[in-house]
């Protein structure tokens, strides 16, 4: 399941919600993303975070899909925050449940690296000196580049 | 066709979205790219180089070559930083 | 930080308990395990856990102070629950925060590896025949290998 | 000296601890468990194959070796399970 809204998210809810009466599943892995203070220059303020209705929603839905077909999911979940956000915020929950731990930690760890440099978002990064578009960074890329088949 | 701009291509255009006409001439992508930059000001600035700019139609990400027709959805956008 | 205890946990409070204030975490990896109805054989109706109260501890206390060792942490929860568990129920809790998402990640697996394999429990199934004692699985133990230093 | 029996250790020998005094020759877990066998019953059955027991003094694992004195605790359990 996906979701791209501007409120916060209950991260305990939303697991139990997701594995409610599904007692084949042995592992639940969870990725909470912060919003970090210091990121490489200043320290900044605050993070915009805009994107494209629609559009972000079915890329997500892709990736998702694309995490049930390698790995033996018996439930997912995102929940992807947009607009404003300080630093120490909640930015971005995955969610992937198991029967095998191993599958659940591959998955997230698949859905995280996308998410991180291939979500569909553009980012404002707010400083004392004003405001910046975040560039793509090529870290992360490579993080997500693992990924990819053969 | 509504044209949708994004991010550091919406500051510098001014505008999140608009409907706009192009002349039935305008067949393509890199067609009606052209036909924003010859407006000048934010356009001219914001499309000035395109190796920074990505498009979809309807939603689909697509190439400069990409047919455009009334009714479409075009977006304009920079790469996508993740989340 | 490492807790033994009978009552459950809140996912949402536990991690945001740990993270708060702590601008510099980006990343906040969590394992839910839950009791699974079929693990091989016959349903199972519960299971109880039989630790070492005092030993058990300072065993996780152990596990968590290497992965704070081999891994920029900036914080770690384990939670273990003991006594009766029926299958859905949330059996262990597992928390790392770090700057830096791949540590995250790593360390919260190999704490989950040692804890399926080495955690100071005694598990106790109750089928329709009756409790039968769990012996030591050989392919857990092949997973909290993978991390043994060559 | 304190003695606790967990899993099937505990309920084959029908007890989760008890306060034993060996006598003075006992020095070392061998010879400890080797007296407690002595027993007979559920001891004898829970002890007879060593190689399903572990052994910890004072909250340290330790081999069949290592030495016991009044005043320690001594546990014996079957190899652990994981959570």
């Amino acid at each position: 399941m996906i979701r791209v809204q501007e409120e916060d998210f209950d991260v305990g809810a939303e697991i139990a919600a997701l594995v409610r009466g599904n007692h084949e599943i042995g592992g639940v892995v969870t990725f909470v993303g912060l919003v970090r203070e210091v990121t490489g220059g200043a320290p900044i303020a605050a993070i915009t975070l805009e994107h494209y209705p629609g559009m972000t929603e079915r890329g997500l839905a892709k990736i998702e899909a694309e995490a049930h077909q390698r790995w033996p999911l018996s439930a997912s979940l995102i929940v992807h925050r947009c607009g404003r956000l300080e630093p120490g915020e909640r930015i971005v929950l995955v969610i992937t449940a198991s029967a095998h731990r191993r599958a659940a930690f591959e998955a997230c760890e698949f859905l995280v690296d996308w998410l991180k440099t291939k979500a569909p978002f553009w980012k404002l990064e707010e400083t004392g000196e004003g405001g910046r578009w975040v560039e793509a960074r090529h870290a992360d890329a490579a993080a997500a580049e693992r990924w990819t088949k053969g | 066709m509504k044209i949708l701009y994004f991010a550091w291509l919406r500051t510098k255009i001014g505008a999140g979205s608009e409907e706009v006409t192009p002349p039935a001439e305008i067949e393509d992508v890199g067609g009606l790219i052209d036909w924003l930059k010859g407006r000048g000001g934010g356009y001219a600035e914001a499309l000035d180089d395109l190796s920074l700019v990505r498009v979809a139609v309807n939603q689909e990400h697509v190439g400069l070559d990409h047919p455009v027709k009334a009714g479409d959805e075009v977006a304009l956008f920079p790469p996508v930083t993740g989340g």
